[in-house]
């Protein structure tokens, strides 16, 4: 059914518009007046101020590798996060521990494991599906390089950026 | 040949050209950026020199540097014919307009012509072509449209142009733009004629019609330099960019430029035509009381000079004063749509002009002047 | 210097371009161009008439400019409503091919 | 130096003009066309004719031709394809027209004065604006009006002419 919107009947001083005109000119005199005189809280000014002292505990910015106390790599290139990353963005080549590693019983380890961050979407799907609790989302988010092999970040820059996680589940310790 | 004389005018059209409305238009540019971004609480470019200052050399590098890139399916000739054609009016306008007295004795205007205004005229009629030839030649559609809408509003808006100054041209009795000033030297502004004989009460009342006058004149130039809220050839929310769309690099620049330039010589126009030009009445108490002192070039030796510099540095304040209204109202009045726009050129501001004009011919007809 | 007779010239080949744009040309927006310069070399002898035969005083005859603004004015007018016509002709008709329109009444 | 003016106009006029008839594209025409009233306006100024010259780009260049553009790019108008001439009729046009330019000579030719350079102005800084004026508006004011009166009537009959659906 049609629904009929009844248009306001405009009086005179509407329908010339000058009132309206000049009220809306003053409206953007007046920002421009509290802009200029720097009563109006201006927006952040990015390259000086950063966001790094106040960001969010839930902030999302790069994924990244983390080691465990113990300084062991917490990946066993299971490929998990390979298979869900919407835009392909991660290539892991998982390789075998040599058994008289110290962590050996975990068997496998991530040979190569990069991450494209022209493709990274920062979705967090790698971090949720991780059943070993190896990969973390952290805070970085200014991700820049000049060529496109900058930005593929590969094994040890992600565990750079990664650092060492406390205090998550610690299975592979229990049954040693 | 009277080689002084084509040296002084050379030298005035080096000047006038690149010394001063060249950079008035890419600060201009400037003043946009900075004026919007305060008027949307923002800070608008303030990268580059202190204060962003060096940013329209910025963009001139940017544009200058970008790749010249010309569609396929374009019509090659008038493509490149077109950001040519839209530059070249808005700066041949400036040659009639009386921008200072004198300085060292020559006056400061490059061709004082006795059809000055309608010079003014045919030549910013010209420079629809530019946008209409770029519409056309992008063989493609908003490009298109952009042109088509430009040519019938800067035909629509012609009229009320032309109507709204003939009040001055009674009063006057001349068109030559120099003695429109010189008459507002001695008889005080057009809108507010606060020297001279300015107790004489049928001043005050011709008034009212120049106020008029400069309101529509004000607006239909508004509407032909295709500023907000009647920028329908380029409207970006309707046709992407309208009738530069398909353009680039340094072609693009020399339509932003245009139109820039176009804006200030229409800011010219008016300060001329309705503000005095660059007459600027200080006020002086002396040996024989109260009185307006004029300040021009005649006056000898350096003061002559200084005076003359005056001039010119009031008239382009001026302009610069009316540029950043041209930049407030942009940025606070929403666009008009099309046929508000032709209802608007047609039927207001036309009636309006028409009926200013007998109005004012009465005033001076019949009240002692 | 440049005499009445070459103005005079000049404006007989204005005259005589318009006059061939009519007789060869099929497109009527074409012709009608053509009839513009037509008009627009009478104009151009008109003006040089002005100037060449000069007033008692020393002046331009200013009765041949005066005609010349009324022949702009017509023509300006002519070409208004010459164009809304070629505008209806062409929503019923499709062309602007004069050869194909040849009935007077449709 | 104005003879040589007088030349460049004149010679821009007419090729401009033999263009607006030799494109095939009307858009080019009318543009061609625009061009060719530019430079008959140089040449009116030469003539010390400021008003008419200005009058003329005001008109012609800024409105009529742009009135042109406007219809051309509305139907949407596009070059012709490269008919087949017919040869009889065309080399008749041009014959015409050539004997028209004939005679236009020979007349010109025999003209008394028409040897004559343009005769030295009493006041070179004459006003021809308050000229044209002033006689338009005492000699000829009643011709002015009905002209008045033409375009006023052109105004409602075009209206009329766009508004009618023609069948």
């Amino acid at each position: 059914m049609a629904i009929t919107v009844s248009r306001p009947k405009l009086n005179w001083k509407e329908r010339i518009y000058l009132p309206a005109i000049l009220s809306g000119m003053a409206i953007t005199l007046r920002h421009f007046k509290n802009m200029l005189f720097g009563r109006t809280k201006v927006t952040m000014q990015y390259p000086e101020e950063k966001w790094d002292a106040h960001m969010p505990e839930h902030y999302r910015g790069a994924p990244a590798l983390v080691r465990d106390t113990a300084g062991r790599i917490r990946c066993v290139a299971c490929q998990l996060c390979e298979f869900i990353c919407p835009p392909r963005a991660i290539k892991i080549i998982p390789g075998e521990l040599p058994s008289d590693d110290k962590f050996a019983k975990v068997e496998k380890y991530p040979n190569e494991f990069d991450i494209d961050m022209i493709r990274c979407i920062y979705c967090g799907m790698c971090e949720e599906v991780c059943p070993e609790q190896a990969i973390f989302l952290r805070k970085d988010y200014a991700i820049t390089g000049f060529t496109r092999a900058d930005m593929v970040h590969d094994k040890e820059k992600l565990l750079e950026i990664g650092g060492v996680m406390e205090g998550v589940v610690l299975k592979w310790n229990e049954k040693k | 040949m009277d080689y002084y004389f084509i040296i002084t005018t050379l030298m005035k059209i080096v000047g006038v050209v690149f010394l001063i409305i060249l950079p008035m238009v890419s600060y201009t540019v400037y003043a946009e950026r900075r004026v919007s971004a305060l008027i949307q609480d923002r800070l608008g470019p303030n990268r580059v020199g202190p204060a962003g200052l060096l940013q329209p050399v910025a963009d001139a590098l940017k544009f200058i540097l970008k790749e010249d890139f010309t569609p396929a399916h374009v019509n090659k000739f008038y493509y490149w014919l077109a950001p040519c054609l839209a530059m070249v009016p808005a700066i041949a306008t400036i040659a009639v307009v009386p921008f200072g007295s004198t300085l060292f004795g020559v006056p400061m205007v490059i061709a004082d012509i006795n059809v000055g205004v309608l010079y003014v005229f045919a030549i910013a009629s010209l420079g629809v072509y530019g946008i209409v030839i770029a519409g056309w030649a992008s063989n493609s559609k908003y490009p298109f449209l952009g042109g088509v809408r430009s040519s019938s509003q800067m035909i629509s808006y012609e009229l009320s142009l032309g109507l709204a100054v003939i009040p001055i041209f009674i009063l006057v009795g001349q068109l030559r733009l120099t003695e429109i000033v010189n008459y507002q030297i001695a008889h005080g502004w057009m809108i507010a004629p606060f020297i001279g004989d300015w107790l004489n009460p049928v001043k005050w009342l011709l008034a009212v019609p120049m106020l008029i006058s400069f309101a529509v004149f004000t607006v239909a130039i508004f509407a032909e330099t295709n500023r907000l809220p009647f920028d329908l050839p380029e409207a970006e929310t309707e046709l992407v960019g309208g009738y530069h769309t398909e353009y680039g690099s340094m072609k693009f620049a020399l339509f932003f430029l245009g139109e820039y330039a176009a804006m200030i010589t229409g800011a010219a126009i008016i300060v001329t035509l309705f503000l005095g030009g660059w007459h600027l009445p200080v006020p002086w108490w002396g040996a024989e009381g109260f009185q307006w002192l004029l300040i021009n070039g005649d006056a000898p030796g350096w003061r002559g000079v200084l005076g003359g510099l005056f001039n010119i540095a009031t008239f382009f304040a001026k302009v610069a004063v009316l540029l950043i209204v041209f930049i407030w109202v942009r940025w606070t009045l929403p666009r008009f749509r099309y046929d508000q726009l032709m209802r608007l050129g047609w039927v207001f501001f036309f009636e309006i002009a028409l009926v200013n004009i007998f109005v004012a011919a009465l005033i001076i007809a019949y009240l002692p002047l | 210097m440049a005499t009445l007779g070459h103005y005079l010239l000049v404006s007989g080949l204005l005259f005589t371009i318009g006059f061939a744009g009519v007789l060869l040309r099929r497109n009527i927006i074409i012709i009608f161009m053509s009839l513009e310069l037509m008009l627009n070399a009478a104009n151009l002898s008109l003006v040089a008439f002005s100037r060449f035969r000069l007033t008692a005083e020393g002046l331009p005859n200013y009765n041949a400019q005066v005609f010349v603004f009324f022949i702009i004015t017509v023509a300006a007018a002519e070409v208004a409503i010459g164009l809304a016509i070629i505008v209806a002709l062409y929503r019923a008709r499709q062309t602007t091919n004069v050869e194909d329109i040849t009935a007077l009444k449709f | 130096m104005p003879a040589l003016l007088f030349w460049i106009f004149a010679a821009a006029m007419l090729v401009f003009g033999a263009a607006v008839i030799i494109n095939r594209n009307p858009v080019a025409s009318a543009l061609s066309l625009v061009i060719s009233f530019l430079g008959l306006a140089a040449l009116f100024m030469s003539l010390d004719a400021y008003f008419i010259g200005i009058i003329q780009v005001l008109v012609y260049g800024g409105a009529v031709m742009v009135l042109f553009l406007f219809i051309i790019m509305l139907l949407d108008l596009r070059a012709e394809k490269a008919r087949r001439i017919n040869m009889v009729a065309f080399a008749g046009g041009i014959a015409v027209a050539l004997a028209l330019f004939v005679q236009i000579y020979l007349v010109v030719s025999q003209l008394r004065g028409a040897n004559a350079t343009a005769p030295a102005l009493a006041d070179p800084a004459a006003d021809d604006v308050r000229g044209v004026g002033l006689l338009l508006f005492e000699s000829y004011n009643l011709p002015f009006q009905i002209i008045a009166v033409l375009v006023l009537v052109v105004t409602i009959g075009v209206i009329v002419l766009s508004k009618r659906e023609l069948r």
